[in-house]
């Protein structure tokens, strides 16, 4: 039990963000289009438990439906970078120092070279804010971080002899790349689309919060903290409550990521016997 | 002794913080503003920002404004109009000296418009002299300059930061080293972070109390709430986070001045765009909006509610909110006559300034209550300009407008609002034509009744303008009539 | 050693070339005009024409890339269109606070993770390690704005031991300048050394593991003296890479930092670049800090070697 | 009173008990060797002796070295016993050694740590340690690193460091298992020399018994964490007790029964003339790239119904060459047909002539697949695979004949032991009947007894498929068991090619001499103890 406390309290935290975020496109406490001037700035009470913001909005329903456009751009953007990033990846491995190798990881040195934060608020600065460009914007720098994870992890998967005997066997190196390396990079790719998606997460809050996330009135956390960061010396919840669900979520992923890299990965399990 | 140690350093760090704010006093001011200019020519850009630092400081134009907004005399000390209205001959100021040691005179004065309007010129207001056909020098203080046809405002205009008096011998250099005629004489500019100035002992006119002055940026509302909290500004003109004023004025170590602003805040909205092109509509929005609603959650109460494109502390100003009060349920009828009773589906461009993205997703939740689905898009000003101001590629959008007297925008039909009322342009010709008073008073408020019962754009309200001071320092503007900030007057209180 | 320095610096020419074609390319087919933004609303278009001839906007891209990148080769960004100085200036100048930022949250970062990774690490299990490592979780979760946010609160504005930003420049005296740049670089340094310190532990771990660990264990060395003499510098890899990365996140990265702290620094000097579309000035900064990213891989590469002999010689 | 006595003792990991009432005793100047299959507990009594357990290890029990016991010592009192009372050398120099530190400052470390030298005196001492263990100056110069020695080097550094105070103590554990056989006999007689020469008592861990017969004095046999019978050398191989013992004794001695066959000259394989070479790093970027040959102009055949041994030690070229006759990695040179036709860029219907059973019984299957999906890949060369039930029929017969069951064939790989993995790889290459059989050191991975069975099973397998097979090994023992004629390879060259039993038994070529020389011996098996593999 205590080996896996990480993964519990983890899964335990990603699964509330998760229900909130499902639950919102049921109900939430009160409708976050409804500006009530009259209603702002209240503390958190038994009418709006987290409070109202600026507009007078609830807070509580706000970060519910807010959890949603964090999941969903983090989501896409590991969705991007896995959905290229691997195959390149995958392919790489295949060519091991060939052409296609070098440059797919020339590519990807260069990528990583380039300053991301400062990339992704070009990209949305110059092509428009919203959460479309920063989903590409975030999913770009993930490209690269699934394709060397996946090229190093086929790489030594190439040596095994099972590979090897599926060769003998007249199996093309697509054939074998799609049958044999990817089912077995799939614990890694799960330990690694969640630290990805933990740091999405991260990023989305800090493209919002210097405005180029999600759009108004779509509600995004980062943009909560951003609204509030004038008023925190005379409504600290304002920034509190954002700040902490963002805490929490990004928390409770990379704890639900080390849990599953030490649950998934049998070299640690055995050291652990 | 870790720990002992630990608190010296903390103590150390403390009270240096308190010696560096208290040294400041008596004879040196830091004036804190959010923006930063791009470079210090006012007469080659747009920025007001480099106004801000520099109008009437480093740069004097022939005529000026006071904090009051009336025009007075600036370089020139006195100036003759022909009865046609179409010569004015300066009396300049004998004696001037540039920063530099040269001495400015009528050549300068020529060298100075004829830049400004000549074909190659960068000047973001080359409209302020379009009249101007010639400049003639005619003797080292005397200029005579001749328009085309007579303009009731030349004199206003010649107040404008992009019509101050520059010399050829160091124009080169103006953008990062400006060389003018003001109280104060430009010292150094660490990019990014401040300007400094400091007394010009050869100034003509009384000399300022100041000895040196010293212009922080500071773009982010946080850090502006910080710095001044900590007292490391004396003053923040422009204060950008209206929510935290009340905290400034509960604590008796500031002032708060609010004053007014040409700053006409509107919705504008593109008149040429269907279903934006049809009155009923444009007059269902504006009763669809709740001006004080907008004043209280974007500017936290501060803002005066308009009804027209005119500065309420104008004398010819009229009140004409009336003609949109809020009202959502006439708002839907109007809606249902123009033939949308489900509303319809349009644009809301929105720049930078908090007023414009707070008060958006008012306005927003506001149409949405009456059936209209405003979408939100923030754009960058540079966005704006190109998307909005030049492309005309929006439904609505929400902007300040600043420039002094500028109802005349309207008599334009190409400019981005589309407004285009023979009617009304006629008006402007007939006012730019008229010099006297009371003709042209009731000509201003005629043209502010067409373009508001024309539903032209929404009208919100008039700017504020609040500056955040140390509870010591007087002699600032509380107005602005024009974005300056004129430290001429400006001095610590013992 | 020569032929592997070689070979690193001859990628590294090459990435450099291919970093300032996308960039360039990136920014060039951006929309928004420079010219138009610096005259405003009431510019008329033959002004804005003029601007963008003086601007040299009106030439071809080509002849763009080409003044842009040769100008560079010889040290000389060119001339910001909005500012209308030099660029090369405007960013020395910056330099000199986004360098000693970075520095200063790198060295905090380090000195922090250093003794945590140790002590996680020989103290692997118990309820110290459990403890520090929560924190340390903590530390990745947190947004450096958000904490910047707190600092400013908690040490500019209630204790005031700190101005609550802005840059007192080095002129005074090495001390106010560091004073000024401590709560940025505390922001800046504590997500870091979290993960430095999580970093430092695997790695710590991981050699332990070795089976030369266990020969030196066999020596007579005490759990201790394996960690110090024989653990720490084969753990340095990983920990030298995670540097590294740091480095360039910390002079790039920081310019959310920079925001809230209102440092004029590289970061804010391209963001306010990139609002206002001085593209020439967006450009040089994002290429000199893919340089600056380049070239501390390619140092990090070089310590590598240092430490590990395994790569003096290996392709 | 003995240098070492070991009193009961019981050692458990968490709930597994791995070491059960071990005791044994042993004077200054003895070998004892510990000796088992995989899992026995041998490391585990070595790295007792240590006190270098994990820590999760309960130790019950006495471990009394010189008289006092181990078990009650502080932590800084272990310190200062290790490597200097007690040393121990491991199994794998390769790793065994600190990558990023020079040999010079490895041996040094020990001697100032315990007699605190000046680094500059211990250095000199660690030289002619060094010396002393077959490393001179001029030969190995003190600052290299470990990686630009070889694996023989490595474990002389590894056993300068554990003699460099001449303990009381050596404990060698499998310290020649990762050696070829030629550097196995050098290590082996260097141990020997140092315990003559500084009286020192060793205790040996080794899994080959042949090893054991020819250095130790006396002999412990584990099982399962116990000691199942332990007696002086000579004692013990002409009367053991123990059913275990003799079951393992047998198992070592093992020869399948494969009757030699005489065939026609009908090519079934047929290399001619192949080399390949692999690019050598530059030293320096204008430098005219230099290639290592790892096969150079090799030429054999093998025909139908053939069963060809080839032997050499690593390095030699073996794997490059499977890899060139499975068609996986090109050659520069020279041709290789089967039946005729070039397997290079071959099609399926030239592949499926050839299957491989590979070394490494965990590496050889993906962990994701069922046996029944494992076993029938190769259908991917038949252009009408059977599907279905046919399938399902043949995959469960072709287990039941390789020794399995054919429920089996829903099990996932985890779920079955080395040998059975290695039952499970043969039935894989034997599924679509192919002409010819790659076994690549197919049993060098296997425990004595368990390799036993796969021999004869492939004895079996041979006969009644009449399959034709290449089998590669280190282990001359093996290689005479199960082959007719054998080649004999070295630095990518083919030394010496002929009847198997000729060659072994009267070699011609140095080379094949050295290797024969080098192989260490069992004694002749007592009686009651069979040639066949317990069952």
């Amino acid at each position: 039990m205590r080996q896996y406390r990480s993964l519990i309290i983890g899964t335990f935290l990603s699964l509330i963000v998760l229900i909130a975020a499902t639950f919102s496109f049921v109900w939430i406490p009160y409708d976050i289009m409804q500006l009530s001037i009259p209603d702002k700035l209240q503390t958190p009470n038994w009418d709006h438990f987290l409070g109202t913001d600026h507009f007078g909005r609830d807070i509580l329903s706000m970060i519910m439906v807010g959890a949603r456009t964090s999941l969903a751009v983090a989501l896409l953007a590991v969705g991007i970078g896995m959905g290229i990033g691997v195959p390149l990846g995958l392919a790489a491995a295949t060519r091991r120092g060939a052409f296609l190798d070098e440059v797919i990881m020339r590519t990807n040195d260069l990528i990583f070279a380039f300053p991301s934060l400062v990339i992704a608020i070009l990209i949305t600065a110059l092509f428009g804010a919203g959460a479309m460009n920063a989903i590409i914007a975030i999913g770009i720098f993930n490209i690269p971080v699934f394709a060397r994870v996946s090229r190093g992890a086929a790489l030594s998967l190439w040596q095994k002899e099972f590979i090897l005997a599926a060769r003998v066997s007249g199996k093309s190196k697509l054939r074998i790349s799609v049958e044999h390396i990817l089912p077995n990079l799939t614990n890694l790719l799960i330990v690694q689309g969640t630290i990805q998606f933990s740091l999405g997460i991260l990023a989305e809050a800090g493209l919002s919060y210097v405005g180029l996330g999600a759009q108004p009135p779509t509600p995004s956390w980062g943009r909560m903290l951003a609204d509030a960061q004038t008023m925190v010396s005379f409504a600290p919840h304002l920034a509190l409550i954002p700040g902490s669900a963002i805490i929490l979520t990004v928390l409770g992923l990379n704890l639900m990521g080390d849990g599953l890299r030490d649950a998934l990965d049998p070299k640690l399990r055995k050291s652990r016997q | 002794m870790i720990k002992s140690k630990k608190y010296i350093a903390a103590t150390a760090i403390a009270l240096t913080a308190v010696a560096s704010t208290s040294f400041a006093a008596s004879s040196d001011i830091t004036v804190a503003m959010q923006l930063e200019p791009p470079h210090l020519d006012p007469t080659s850009a747009a920025a007001g920002a480099i106004d801000s630092v520099l109008y009437s400081n480093v740069f004097e134009g022939l005529t000026r404004f006071a904090s009051d907004g009336a025009i007075i005399a600036g370089l020139a000390k006195s100036w003759d109009i022909s009865a046609e209205g179409t010569e004015y001959t300066f009396h300049l100021r004998a004696g001037v000296q540039f920063h530099d040691g040269t001495g400015m005179d009528a050549e300068d004065v020529k060298f100075s418009l004829d830049r400004a309007r000549s074909e190659d010129s960068t000047n973001a207001q080359k409209a302020l002299f379009s009249g101007i056909t010639d400049v003639a020098v005619v003797d080292s203080t005397t200029v005579k300059v001749t328009l085309d046809k007579p303009n009731g405002s030349f004199l206003f205009n010649m107040a404008w930061g992009d019509a101050v008096i520059v010399a050829p011998e160091s124009i080169e250099g103006i953008k990062n080293n400006p060389v003018g005629t003001g109280a104060f004489k430009f010292q150094n500019w660490v990019q990014g972070d401040r300007i400094e100035l400091a007394r010009n002992d050869n100034y003509w006119g009384s000399a300022p109390a100041l000895e040196s002055a010293t212009f922080k940026f500071i773009s982010d509302p946080t850090a502006a709430f910080a710095a001044v909290m900590a007292q490391d500004v004396d003053v923040f003109t422009g204060f950008p986070a209206p929510e935290n004023l009340p905290q400034f004025e509960a604590d008796a170590r500031f002032q708060v001045l609010e004053g007014s602003t040409e700053g006409e805040t509107i919705l504008s909205t593109n008149n040429k765009m269907p279903p934006l092109d049809n009155v009923k509509v444009r007059k269902a929005i504006a009763h669809a909006i709740d001006r004080q609603a907008i004043i209280d959650g974007a500017m936290f109460g501060y803002g005066t509610p308009i009804g027209t494109h005119f500065a309420p502390h104008h004398p010819d100003y009229v009140d004409l909110t009336g003609n949109s009060q809020h009202d959502p349920e006439l708002a839907k009828k109007l809606l249902a006559q123009a033939g949308f009773p489900n509303g319809f589906e349009t644009t809301l461009k929105l720049p930078p300034p908090s007023y414009a993205r707070r008060g958006g997703e008012i306005i927003a939740s506001q149409l949405r209550a009456v059936g209209i689905r405003a979408k939100i898009s923030n754009l960058e000003w540079a966005q704006w300009l190109e998307q909005v101001f030049r492309g005309k590629d929006y439904g609505l959008s929400i902007v300040s407008h600043t420039e002094p007297m500028d109802i005349g925008i309207y008599a334009r039909p190409e400019y981005y609002f589309q407004y285009d009322n023979p009617e009304f342009q006629a008006l402007m010709t007939d006012l730019s034509a008229t010099t006297d008073t009371a003709m042209r008073s009731e000509m201003l408020k005629k043209a502010q009744n067409i373009i508001s019962e024309d539903y032209v754009n929404g009208y919100l309200f008039e700017l504020a303008f609040t500056t955040v001071a140390d509870a010591k320092v007087q002699g600032l503007w509380k107005n602005s009539p024009t974005q300056a900030t004129d430290l001429t007057g400006v001095s610590w209180l013992d | 050693m020569l032929q592997y320095a070689f070979k690193r610096a001859l990628s590294l020419c090459l990435s450099l070339c291919l970093a300032s074609v996308v960039i360039f390319a990136v920014v060039e087919i951006a929309p928004g005009d420079p010219a138009s933004f610096m005259l405003g609303i009431n510019a008329q278009p033959d002004t804005i024409a003029a601007l963008r001839a003086e601007l040299g906007l009106d030439q071809g891209k080509f002849v763009r890339y080409l003044e842009w990148t040769g100008g560079m080769l010889r040290g000389d960004f060119g001339t910001s269109y909005t500012y209308r100085s030099s660029i090369t200036d405007m960013i020395a100048e910056r330099m000199w606070i986004s360098l000693p930022l970075a520095l200063y949250a790198l060295a905090l970062s380090t000195l922090i993770a250093f003794p945590v990774g140790l002590y996680a690490a020989s103290t692997r299990g118990a309820p110290g390690d459990v403890a520090v490592m929560g924190v340390t979780q903590l530390g990745i979760a947190i947004p450096n704005f958000w904490f910047a946010m707190l600092l400013v609160m908690i040490f500019a504005i209630k204790l005031r031991w700190f101005s609550a930003g802005g840059f007192a420049g080095w002129d005074d005296g090495l001390f106010i300048g560091v004073k000024s740049l401590t709560l940025p670089a505390i922001a800046l340094a504590l997500p870091q050394a979290s993960i430095l310190s999580r970093v430092m532990r695997s790695a710590l771990i991981e050699t332990l593991s070795e089976d030369y660990i266990r020969t030196a264990r066999a020596k007579g060395l005490s759990r201790q003296a394996v960690l110090w003499r024989h653990a720490l510098r084969n753990a340095m890899i990983p920990v030298l890479t995670i540097i590294g990365l740091q480095f360039s996140f910390l002079m790039a990265g920081a310019i959310i930092i920079e925001q809230v702290f209102f440092l004029p620094g590289l970061g804010r000097l391209v963001f306010q670049a990139i609002t206002q579309r001085d593209l020439i000035v967006v450009e040089s900064v994002v290429m000199l800090l893919v340089f600056a990213v380049i070239s501390v891989n390619f140092i990090i590469d070089l310590a590598y070697a240092a430490v590990d002999p395994r790569l003096r010689h290996g392709p | 009173m003995s240098l070492l006595y070991v009193d009961q003792l019981n050692i458990k990991l968490g709930p597994v008990s791995v070491l059960k009432d071990v005791s044994f005793s042993l004077q200054q100047g003895e070998i004892l060797a510990l000796t088992g299959e995989s899992g026995s507990g041998k490391s585990m009594t070595a790295l007792a002796l240590m006190q270098l357990l994990p820590d999760i290890a309960k130790t019950d029990g006495r471990i009394l070295f010189q008289r006092e016991d181990l078990t009650t010592k502080t932590e800084k009192e272990l310190c200062k016993i290790r490597g200097s009372d007690i040393s121990m050398v491991f199994q794998e120099p390769m790793t065994a050694l600190n990558p990023v530190k020079t040999i010079s400052a490895q041996v040094s470390e020990t001697l100032i740590l315990h007699k605190g030298e000046t680094p500059r005196a211990a250095r000199e001492k660690a030289q002619s340690i060094l010396h002393k263990v077959g490393l001179p100056p001029s030969v190995v110069p003190m600052g290299r690193f470990p990686h630009e020695l070889s694996g023989g080097q490595r474990q002389r550094v590894v056993i300068a460091i554990a003699v460099a105070l001449t303990p009381s103590l050596l404990i060698a554990d499998e310290p020649t298992t990762a050696l070829d056989v030629t550097t196995q006999a050098q290590i082996l007689a260097l141990l020997k020399s140092l315990v003559k020469e500084t009286n020192m008592a060793m205790i040996l861990i080794t899994h080959d018994l042949a090893v054991v017969a020819n250095m130790a004095d006396n002999i412990a046999i584990m099982q399962h964490g116990k000691i199942v019978e332990m007696a002086p050398t000579q004692t013990l191989f002409s009367q053991m007790h123990h059913p275990y013992t003799k079951s393992l004794f047998a198992a070592s001695g093992h020869t399948v029964n494969l009757p030699y066959k005489a065939v026609n000259a009908d090519n079934l394989l047929k290399v001619t003339h192949i080399s390949r070479q692999y690019r050598l790093p530059r030293k320096h970027p204008f430098e005219a790239t230099k290639y290592a040959r790892a096969v150079s102009d090799v030429s054999f055949s093998i025909d139908h119904g053939e069963r060809l041994g080839l032997v050499g030690e690593s390095g030699c070229g073996k794997s490059t060459l499977t890899r060139a006759i499975l068609g996986l990695d090109p050659i520069e040179k020279g041709t290789i047909t089967l039946n005729g036709r070039d397997v290079q860029n071959a099609k399926a219907d030239v592949r499926r002539d050839i299957q491989v059973v590979f070394q490494d019984p965990y590496g050889s299957f993906n962990p994701r697949h069922k046996v029944s999906r494992l076993v029938c890949e190769p259908y991917h060369l038949l252009p009408n695979a059977p599907s279905g039930r046919v399938a399902d029929d043949k995959i469960s017969r072709l287990l039941e004949d390789v020794g399995l069951s054919s429920t089996d064939k829903d099990k996932y790989i985890h779920e079955f032991s080395g040998g059975q993995r290695q039952r499970i790889a043969i039935a894989r290459a034997l599924i679509i009947r192919p002409k010819l059989v790659i076994f690549d050191e197919a049993v060098s991975a296997l425990d004595v007894t368990v390799r036993a069975q796969i021999l004869d099973l492939i004895a079996k397998l041979a006969a009644e498929y009449g399959l034709s097979y290449l089998f590669i090994s280190h282990d001359l023992a093996v290689v005479r068991s199960v082959t007719d004629r054998c080649l004999v390879m070295r630095d990518g060259q083919i030394v010496e090619t002929g009847r198997t039993k000729d060659i072994l038994d009267n070699p011609t070529h140095d080379y094949t001499k050295k290797l024969i020389n080098a192989a260490p011996k069992l004694p002749a098996l007592p009686k009651g103890i069979t040639a066949h593999a317990p069952s």
